[in-house]
Protein backbone atom coordinates (compact mmCIF):
# COMPACT_ATOMS: atom_id res chain seq x y z
CA UNK A 1 0.00 0.00 0.00
CA UNK A 2 0.86 3.65 -0.04
CA UNK A 3 -0.41 6.97 1.22
CA UNK A 4 -1.15 9.97 -0.75
CA UNK A 5 -1.50 13.45 0.88
CA UNK A 6 -4.40 15.00 -0.82
CA UNK A 7 -5.23 18.59 -0.18
CA UNK A 8 -8.83 20.33 -0.77
CA UNK A 9 -9.85 23.54 -1.97
CA UNK A 10 -12.69 26.30 -2.37
CA UNK A 11 -15.70 24.28 -2.31
CA UNK A 12 -14.36 20.96 -1.63
CA UNK A 13 -12.39 22.13 1.35
CA UNK A 14 -15.47 23.89 2.62
CA UNK A 15 -17.75 20.88 1.91
CA UNK A 16 -15.23 17.75 3.66
CA UNK A 17 -14.15 20.54 6.24
CA UNK A 18 -10.47 19.77 6.24
CA UNK A 19 -7.96 21.33 4.13
CA UNK A 20 -5.72 17.66 3.50
CA UNK A 21 -6.44 14.25 3.72
CA UNK A 22 -4.60 11.24 3.71
CA UNK A 23 -5.64 7.92 1.61
CA UNK A 24 -4.25 4.52 1.19
CA UNK A 25 -4.54 2.91 -2.02
CA UNK A 26 -2.58 -0.16 -3.82
CA UNK A 27 0.91 -0.46 -5.20
CA UNK A 28 0.58 1.10 -8.73
CA UNK A 29 -2.50 3.11 -8.11
CA UNK A 30 -3.52 6.32 -10.91
CA UNK A 31 -5.33 9.16 -10.44
CA UNK A 32 -8.30 7.60 -11.76
CA UNK A 33 -8.74 4.86 -8.91
CA UNK A 34 -7.82 7.94 -6.04
CA UNK A 35 -10.76 9.72 -7.75
CA UNK A 36 -13.07 6.54 -7.77
CA UNK A 37 -11.88 6.04 -3.98
CA UNK A 38 -11.84 9.35 -3.19
CA UNK A 39 -15.91 9.54 -4.27
CA UNK A 40 -16.47 6.15 -2.04
CA UNK A 41 -15.03 7.51 0.83
CA UNK A 42 -16.80 10.81 0.63
CA UNK A 43 -19.85 10.34 -1.58
CA UNK A 44 -20.14 14.63 -0.98
CA UNK A 45 -17.05 14.83 -3.71
CA UNK A 46 -18.99 12.79 -6.08
CA UNK A 47 -20.65 15.73 -7.69
CA UNK A 48 -17.39 17.41 -8.60
CA UNK A 49 -16.02 14.60 -9.65
CA UNK A 50 -16.74 15.43 -13.45
CA UNK A 51 -15.16 19.22 -13.07
CA UNK A 52 -12.46 17.84 -10.93
CA UNK A 53 -8.59 17.88 -12.31
CA UNK A 54 -5.61 16.98 -9.87
CA UNK A 55 -2.18 17.89 -9.52
CA UNK A 56 0.73 16.11 -8.61
CA UNK A 57 3.85 18.24 -8.05
CA UNK A 58 1.93 21.20 -8.83
CA UNK A 59 1.53 19.81 -12.39
CA UNK A 60 -2.06 19.08 -13.66
CA UNK A 61 -2.00 15.61 -14.77
CA UNK A 62 -4.36 12.98 -16.72
CA UNK A 63 -6.42 10.00 -14.85
CA UNK A 64 -3.27 7.53 -15.88
CA UNK A 65 -0.87 8.86 -13.72
CA UNK A 66 1.14 6.31 -11.51
CA UNK A 67 1.46 7.28 -7.81
CA UNK A 68 4.04 6.97 -5.26
CA UNK A 69 3.94 6.71 -1.58
CA UNK A 70 4.05 9.76 -0.18
CA UNK A 71 3.15 11.88 -3.40
CA UNK A 72 1.38 15.22 -2.36
CA UNK A 73 -2.02 15.00 -4.45
CA UNK A 74 -4.52 18.25 -5.26
CA UNK A 75 -7.87 18.45 -5.89
CA UNK A 76 -8.49 21.66 -8.33
CA UNK A 77 -12.06 22.59 -9.03
CA UNK A 78 -12.59 24.80 -11.99
CA UNK A 79 -10.42 28.04 -11.49
CA UNK A 80 -11.86 31.34 -11.05
CA UNK A 81 -9.36 33.84 -10.11
CA UNK A 82 -8.58 37.17 -11.33
CA UNK B 1 7.49 39.81 -9.65
CA UNK B 2 4.79 36.92 -8.73
CA UNK B 3 2.86 37.12 -5.20
CA UNK B 4 -0.04 36.04 -3.82
CA UNK B 5 -0.72 37.90 -0.56
CA UNK B 6 -3.98 38.70 1.76
CA UNK B 7 -2.72 42.17 2.15
CA UNK B 8 -3.63 45.52 -0.58
CA UNK B 9 -1.99 44.90 -3.65
CA UNK B 10 0.53 48.09 -4.47
CA UNK B 11 0.46 48.79 -8.23
CA UNK B 12 3.51 51.57 -8.09
CA UNK B 13 5.66 48.61 -7.05
CA UNK B 14 4.80 46.15 -9.34
CA UNK B 15 4.68 48.70 -12.22
CA UNK B 16 8.23 49.63 -11.31
CA UNK B 17 9.45 45.89 -11.45
CA UNK B 18 8.41 45.42 -14.55
CA UNK B 19 9.92 48.79 -16.09
CA UNK B 20 13.27 48.91 -17.95
CA UNK B 21 14.79 51.30 -20.27
CA UNK B 22 13.81 50.50 -23.12
CA UNK B 23 10.04 50.48 -22.58
CA UNK B 24 8.12 52.39 -23.88
CA UNK B 25 4.47 51.57 -22.50
CA UNK B 26 3.10 49.58 -19.44
CA UNK B 27 -0.31 47.98 -19.69
CA UNK B 28 -1.44 47.59 -16.16
CA UNK B 29 -5.13 45.59 -15.31
CA UNK B 30 -6.80 45.62 -12.71
CA UNK B 31 -9.57 42.85 -11.53
CA UNK B 32 -11.88 44.72 -9.20
CA UNK B 33 -14.61 43.34 -6.68
CA UNK B 34 -17.90 44.35 -8.45
CA UNK B 35 -21.45 44.71 -7.08
CA UNK B 36 -22.72 42.19 -8.96
CA UNK B 37 -22.88 39.07 -10.96
CA UNK B 38 -25.00 36.92 -13.12
CA UNK B 39 -27.86 39.98 -12.04
CA UNK B 40 -27.05 38.82 -8.38
CA UNK B 41 -26.12 41.25 -5.67
CA UNK B 42 -22.55 40.47 -4.31
CA UNK B 43 -21.78 41.50 -0.75
CA UNK B 44 -18.06 40.53 -0.57
CA UNK B 45 -15.71 38.19 -2.56
CA UNK B 46 -13.86 35.34 -0.33
CA UNK B 47 -10.67 34.01 -2.58
CA UNK B 48 -9.28 30.97 -1.79
CA UNK B 49 -5.75 29.32 -3.83
CA UNK B 50 -3.05 26.99 -4.05
CA UNK B 51 -0.14 29.21 -3.02
CA UNK B 52 3.19 27.12 -4.54
CA UNK B 53 1.39 25.82 -7.47
CA UNK B 54 -0.05 29.42 -8.17
CA UNK B 55 3.20 31.26 -8.32
CA UNK B 56 4.90 28.01 -10.44
CA UNK B 57 1.36 28.36 -12.70
CA UNK B 58 1.88 32.31 -12.86
CA UNK B 59 5.76 31.77 -13.54
CA UNK B 60 4.14 29.91 -16.55
CA UNK B 61 2.01 31.73 -17.89
CA UNK B 62 4.66 34.53 -18.20
CA UNK B 63 6.71 31.83 -19.92
CA UNK B 64 4.16 31.71 -22.65
CA UNK B 65 3.53 35.79 -22.90
CA UNK B 66 7.44 36.14 -23.40
CA UNK B 67 7.61 33.27 -25.98
CA UNK B 68 4.37 34.95 -28.20
CA UNK B 69 4.73 38.90 -27.51
CA UNK B 70 7.51 40.94 -27.74
CA UNK B 71 7.75 42.34 -24.13
CA UNK B 72 10.32 44.00 -21.71
CA UNK B 73 9.07 42.57 -18.38
CA UNK B 74 5.96 40.51 -16.73
CA UNK B 75 4.29 40.49 -13.40
CA UNK B 76 1.44 39.54 -11.48
CA UNK B 77 -0.13 40.06 -8.21
CA UNK B 78 -2.90 38.09 -6.98
CA UNK B 79 -5.13 38.68 -3.22
CA UNK B 80 -6.50 36.32 -1.71
CA UNK B 81 -8.73 35.86 1.37
CA UNK B 82 -11.75 38.55 1.99
CA UNK B 83 -12.19 41.57 -0.62
CA UNK B 84 -14.97 43.76 -0.33
CA UNK B 85 -16.71 45.71 -3.84
CA UNK B 86 -14.46 48.25 -5.04
CA UNK B 87 -11.20 45.84 -3.76
CA UNK B 88 -8.43 44.67 -6.54
CA UNK B 89 -7.97 41.25 -6.47
CA UNK B 90 -5.72 41.35 -9.37
CA UNK B 91 -2.69 43.34 -11.11
CA UNK B 92 -0.79 42.31 -14.05
CA UNK B 93 1.38 44.29 -15.46
CA UNK B 94 3.20 44.07 -19.27
CA UNK B 95 5.95 46.63 -20.33
CA UNK B 96 7.28 46.83 -24.03
CA UNK B 97 8.77 48.61 -26.16
CA UNK B 98 5.36 49.46 -28.15
CA UNK B 99 1.73 49.99 -26.84
CA UNK B 100 0.38 47.19 -29.36
CA UNK B 101 2.54 44.59 -27.79
CA UNK B 102 1.34 45.65 -23.65
CA UNK B 103 -2.02 45.83 -24.81
CA UNK B 104 -2.49 42.27 -26.35
CA UNK B 105 -0.08 40.56 -24.20
CA UNK B 106 -1.03 41.79 -21.00
CA UNK B 107 -4.55 40.95 -22.22
CA UNK B 108 -3.35 37.51 -23.03
CA UNK B 109 -1.75 36.78 -19.72
CA UNK B 110 -5.47 37.35 -17.71
CA UNK B 111 -7.00 35.15 -20.10
CA UNK B 112 -4.24 32.51 -19.46
CA UNK B 113 -3.98 33.32 -15.46
CA UNK B 114 -8.05 32.31 -15.28
CA UNK B 115 -7.27 29.46 -16.94
CA UNK B 116 -4.52 27.36 -15.07
CA UNK B 117 -3.86 29.34 -11.88
CA UNK B 118 -5.25 27.74 -9.07
CA UNK B 119 -7.20 30.47 -7.36
CA UNK B 120 -10.91 30.45 -6.37
CA UNK B 121 -13.09 32.87 -5.74
CA UNK B 122 -16.47 32.63 -3.29
CA UNK B 123 -19.11 35.08 -3.83
CA UNK B 124 -21.27 35.67 -1.40
CA UNK B 125 -24.85 37.32 -1.31
CA UNK B 126 -27.43 38.22 0.65
CA UNK B 127 -28.95 35.19 0.40
CA UNK B 128 -26.52 32.93 -0.06
CA UNK B 129 -23.27 32.15 -0.88
CA UNK B 130 -21.33 30.15 -4.19
CA UNK B 131 -18.28 28.80 -5.10
CA UNK B 132 -17.57 30.02 -9.07
CA UNK B 133 -16.35 27.30 -11.06
CA UNK B 134 -14.64 28.79 -14.13
CA UNK B 135 -12.12 27.24 -16.30
CA UNK B 136 -11.18 23.43 -16.03
CA UNK B 137 -7.57 23.80 -16.61
CA UNK B 138 -6.28 21.53 -19.28
CA UNK B 139 -4.26 18.21 -18.77
CA UNK B 140 -1.76 17.45 -20.59
CA UNK B 141 -2.10 13.46 -21.98
CA UNK B 142 -0.45 10.80 -20.65
CA UNK B 143 2.52 11.53 -18.27
CA UNK B 144 5.71 9.55 -17.55
CA UNK B 145 4.67 7.96 -14.67
CA UNK C 1 -10.24 63.57 -15.32
CA UNK C 2 -8.85 64.91 -18.24
CA UNK C 3 -5.55 66.82 -17.10
CA UNK C 4 -2.34 68.24 -18.49
CA UNK C 5 0.08 68.71 -16.39
CA UNK C 6 4.08 69.71 -16.19
CA UNK C 7 4.23 67.47 -12.79
CA UNK C 8 5.13 63.67 -12.24
CA UNK C 9 1.37 62.17 -12.85
CA UNK C 10 -0.83 60.20 -10.16
CA UNK C 11 -1.90 56.82 -11.39
CA UNK C 12 -3.41 55.69 -8.23
CA UNK C 13 -5.48 59.37 -8.40
CA UNK C 14 -6.92 58.69 -11.65
CA UNK C 15 -7.75 55.13 -11.28
CA UNK C 16 -9.68 56.53 -8.43
CA UNK C 17 -11.52 58.56 -10.81
CA UNK C 18 -12.95 55.83 -13.07
CA UNK C 19 -13.91 53.32 -10.83
CA UNK C 20 -17.47 52.73 -10.13
CA UNK C 21 -19.37 49.96 -7.63
CA UNK C 22 -20.24 48.11 -10.97
CA UNK C 23 -16.32 48.29 -12.46
CA UNK C 24 -14.71 44.57 -12.74
CA UNK C 25 -12.18 45.47 -14.73
CA UNK C 26 -9.52 48.72 -15.11
CA UNK C 27 -7.21 48.99 -17.99
CA UNK C 28 -4.33 51.39 -17.25
CA UNK C 29 -1.82 52.30 -20.27
CA UNK C 30 1.51 54.17 -19.17
CA UNK C 31 3.26 55.91 -22.15
CA UNK C 32 7.11 55.89 -20.85
CA UNK C 33 10.39 57.71 -22.06
CA UNK C 34 12.42 54.94 -23.59
CA UNK C 35 16.15 55.34 -24.10
CA UNK C 36 15.78 54.38 -27.66
CA UNK C 37 13.78 55.58 -30.92
CA UNK C 38 14.77 54.54 -34.38
CA UNK C 39 18.01 53.80 -34.03
CA UNK C 40 18.97 56.87 -31.49
CA UNK C 41 19.85 56.99 -28.32
CA UNK C 42 17.43 59.31 -26.50
CA UNK C 43 18.44 61.67 -23.45
CA UNK C 44 15.38 63.23 -22.85
CA UNK C 45 12.20 64.48 -24.31
CA UNK C 46 10.30 68.05 -24.22
CA UNK C 47 6.80 67.99 -25.08
CA UNK C 48 4.63 71.06 -25.87
CA UNK C 49 1.14 71.30 -25.53
CA UNK C 50 -1.96 73.54 -26.97
CA UNK C 51 -3.28 73.01 -23.11
CA UNK C 52 -7.47 74.07 -23.93
CA UNK C 53 -7.84 72.25 -27.19
CA UNK C 54 -5.75 69.22 -26.11
CA UNK C 55 -8.78 69.15 -23.20
CA UNK C 56 -11.72 69.46 -25.63
CA UNK C 57 -9.29 66.62 -27.81
CA UNK C 58 -9.10 64.54 -24.99
CA UNK C 59 -12.96 64.49 -24.08
CA UNK C 60 -14.09 64.26 -27.61
CA UNK C 61 -11.61 60.63 -27.70
CA UNK C 62 -13.41 59.78 -24.57
CA UNK C 63 -16.89 60.22 -26.01
CA UNK C 64 -15.80 58.29 -28.94
CA UNK C 65 -14.61 55.50 -26.76
CA UNK C 66 -18.15 55.95 -24.64
CA UNK C 67 -20.10 55.51 -28.34
CA UNK C 68 -18.00 52.32 -29.25
CA UNK C 69 -17.47 50.27 -26.21
CA UNK C 70 -19.48 49.20 -23.09
CA UNK C 71 -17.27 51.41 -20.61
CA UNK C 72 -18.10 52.77 -16.76
CA UNK C 73 -15.63 55.26 -17.14
CA UNK C 74 -12.44 57.20 -18.46
CA UNK C 75 -9.88 59.43 -17.78
CA UNK C 76 -6.31 60.91 -19.19
CA UNK C 77 -3.41 62.68 -17.79
CA UNK C 78 -0.68 63.82 -20.27
CA UNK C 79 2.18 65.57 -18.46
CA UNK C 80 4.79 68.35 -20.74
CA UNK C 81 7.55 70.11 -20.43
CA UNK C 82 11.13 68.11 -19.98
CA UNK C 83 10.64 64.07 -19.39
CA UNK C 84 13.60 62.05 -18.29
CA UNK C 85 13.91 58.49 -19.42
CA UNK C 86 11.40 56.00 -17.66
CA UNK C 87 9.55 58.91 -16.42
CA UNK C 88 5.37 58.26 -17.51
CA UNK C 89 4.01 61.12 -20.09
CA UNK C 90 0.81 59.26 -20.42
CA UNK C 91 -1.99 57.51 -18.65
CA UNK C 92 -5.53 56.40 -19.97
CA UNK C 93 -7.61 54.46 -17.69
CA UNK C 94 -10.88 52.92 -18.67
CA UNK C 95 -13.35 50.74 -16.67
CA UNK C 96 -15.69 48.18 -17.28
CA UNK C 97 -17.93 45.45 -16.04
CA UNK C 98 -15.52 43.01 -17.83
CA UNK C 99 -12.13 42.82 -19.26
CA UNK C 100 -12.19 42.73 -23.09
CA UNK C 101 -14.16 45.91 -23.47
CA UNK C 102 -11.29 47.91 -20.53
CA UNK C 103 -8.44 46.69 -22.95
CA UNK C 104 -9.94 47.01 -25.96
CA UNK C 105 -11.48 50.41 -25.65
CA UNK C 106 -8.37 51.83 -23.51
CA UNK C 107 -6.11 50.89 -26.53
CA UNK C 108 -8.37 52.37 -29.21
CA UNK C 109 -8.49 55.77 -26.27
CA UNK C 110 -4.68 55.63 -26.71
CA UNK C 111 -4.33 55.28 -30.67
CA UNK C 112 -6.87 58.28 -30.93
CA UNK C 113 -5.17 60.56 -28.52
CA UNK C 114 -1.64 59.97 -30.38
CA UNK C 115 -3.73 60.73 -33.46
CA UNK C 116 -5.84 63.79 -32.65
CA UNK C 117 -4.68 65.55 -28.99
CA UNK C 118 -2.32 68.83 -30.37
CA UNK C 119 0.63 67.87 -27.97
CA UNK C 120 3.74 67.37 -29.36
CA UNK C 121 7.36 65.75 -28.29
CA UNK C 122 11.03 66.68 -29.24
CA UNK C 123 13.37 64.04 -28.99
CA UNK C 124 16.66 65.00 -27.33
CA UNK C 125 20.00 62.99 -28.84
CA UNK C 126 23.94 62.81 -27.69
CA UNK C 127 24.85 64.82 -31.42
CA UNK C 128 21.13 67.19 -32.21
CA UNK C 129 17.15 67.43 -31.67
CA UNK C 130 14.18 66.93 -33.88
CA UNK C 131 10.46 67.54 -32.96
CA UNK C 132 8.54 64.41 -33.80
CA UNK C 133 5.79 64.35 -36.62
CA UNK C 134 3.38 61.98 -35.75
CA UNK C 135 -0.09 62.14 -37.07
CA UNK C 136 -1.45 64.86 -38.97
CA UNK C 137 -5.16 65.19 -37.46
CA UNK C 138 -8.29 64.51 -39.66
CA UNK C 139 -9.54 67.73 -40.84
CA UNK C 140 -13.69 67.57 -41.29
CA UNK C 141 -14.77 68.87 -44.80
CA UNK C 142 -15.87 72.08 -45.36
CA UNK C 143 -17.41 74.05 -42.39
CA UNK C 144 -19.79 76.46 -42.23
CA UNK C 145 -17.48 79.84 -42.02
CA UNK D 1 -8.48 94.49 -43.11
CA UNK D 2 -9.00 91.72 -40.06
CA UNK D 3 -6.95 90.56 -37.18
CA UNK D 4 -6.07 86.89 -36.77
CA UNK D 5 -4.55 85.69 -33.66
CA UNK D 6 -2.02 83.38 -34.59
CA UNK D 7 -0.37 80.37 -32.11
CA UNK D 8 2.53 78.57 -33.12
CA UNK D 9 3.27 75.24 -31.46
CA UNK D 10 6.66 72.62 -31.36
CA UNK D 11 8.91 73.02 -34.18
CA UNK D 12 7.23 76.35 -35.74
CA UNK D 13 7.00 78.08 -32.41
CA UNK D 14 11.28 77.25 -31.91
CA UNK D 15 12.05 78.30 -35.55
CA UNK D 16 10.13 81.44 -35.23
CA UNK D 17 11.02 82.02 -31.51
CA UNK D 18 7.46 83.47 -31.29
CA UNK D 19 4.30 81.41 -29.17
CA UNK D 20 1.59 84.22 -31.11
CA UNK D 21 1.98 86.28 -34.56
CA UNK D 22 -0.53 88.30 -35.55
CA UNK D 23 -1.62 88.64 -38.88
CA UNK D 24 -3.39 91.40 -41.44
CA UNK D 25 -5.53 89.98 -43.66
CA UNK D 26 -8.17 90.99 -46.31
CA UNK D 27 -12.13 90.73 -45.06
CA UNK D 28 -13.58 87.37 -45.80
CA UNK D 29 -9.92 85.61 -45.92
CA UNK D 30 -9.57 81.75 -45.73
CA UNK D 31 -7.28 79.78 -43.93
CA UNK D 32 -5.86 79.14 -47.45
CA UNK D 33 -5.03 82.43 -48.02
CA UNK D 34 -3.86 83.03 -44.17
CA UNK D 35 -1.21 80.04 -44.85
CA UNK D 36 -0.07 81.37 -48.16
CA UNK D 37 0.31 85.21 -46.23
CA UNK D 38 2.47 82.93 -43.58
CA UNK D 39 4.29 81.01 -46.18
CA UNK D 40 5.49 84.68 -48.09
CA UNK D 41 6.19 86.54 -44.41
CA UNK D 42 8.11 83.83 -42.86
CA UNK D 43 9.87 81.50 -45.34
CA UNK D 44 11.00 79.32 -43.01
CA UNK D 45 7.48 77.98 -42.44
CA UNK D 46 7.04 77.02 -46.03
CA UNK D 47 8.17 73.55 -45.07
CA UNK D 48 5.67 73.11 -42.63
CA UNK D 49 3.00 74.22 -44.91
CA UNK D 50 2.08 70.79 -46.47
CA UNK D 51 1.32 68.86 -43.47
CA UNK D 52 0.55 71.62 -40.97
CA UNK D 53 -3.43 72.00 -40.06
CA UNK D 54 -5.29 74.92 -38.59
CA UNK D 55 -7.52 75.56 -35.67
CA UNK D 56 -9.76 77.73 -35.10
CA UNK D 57 -11.97 78.06 -31.50
CA UNK D 58 -10.29 74.51 -30.56
CA UNK D 59 -11.70 72.51 -33.83
CA UNK D 60 -10.03 71.68 -37.12
CA UNK D 61 -10.84 73.33 -40.17
CA UNK D 62 -10.17 73.23 -43.35
CA UNK D 63 -8.93 75.01 -46.01
CA UNK D 64 -12.07 76.81 -47.00
CA UNK D 65 -13.16 77.91 -43.68
CA UNK D 66 -13.29 82.02 -43.50
CA UNK D 67 -11.67 83.81 -40.65
CA UNK D 68 -13.64 86.76 -38.54
CA UNK D 69 -11.63 89.67 -37.18
CA UNK D 70 -10.47 88.46 -33.75
CA UNK D 71 -10.19 84.84 -34.57
CA UNK D 72 -7.38 82.65 -32.51
CA UNK D 73 -6.01 80.37 -35.22
CA UNK D 74 -3.99 77.62 -34.31
CA UNK D 75 -1.27 75.91 -36.58
CA UNK D 76 -0.84 72.30 -35.94
CA UNK D 77 2.03 70.26 -37.23
CA UNK D 78 1.56 66.75 -37.01
CA UNK D 79 0.79 66.03 -33.41
CA UNK D 80 3.21 63.24 -31.41
CA UNK D 81 1.96 63.38 -28.15
CA UNK D 82 1.94 59.83 -25.48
Amino acid sequence: MITANVRLFAGLHQLIGERDLEMQLPEGATIEQLRNKLGEEYPLVQAFLPTLVCAVGEEYVPGEHVLHDGDHVALIPPVSGG
Amino acid sequence: MFEITADALDPARLVAAVGRDESGAIALFYGVVRNENMGRNVRYLEYDVYPEMAIKKMRQVAEEVHATYAITGIGVLHRVGRLEIGETSLLVAVSSAHRAAAFEACHFAVDRIKQIVPIWKKEVWDDGEEWIEGHRPDVPPRTSA
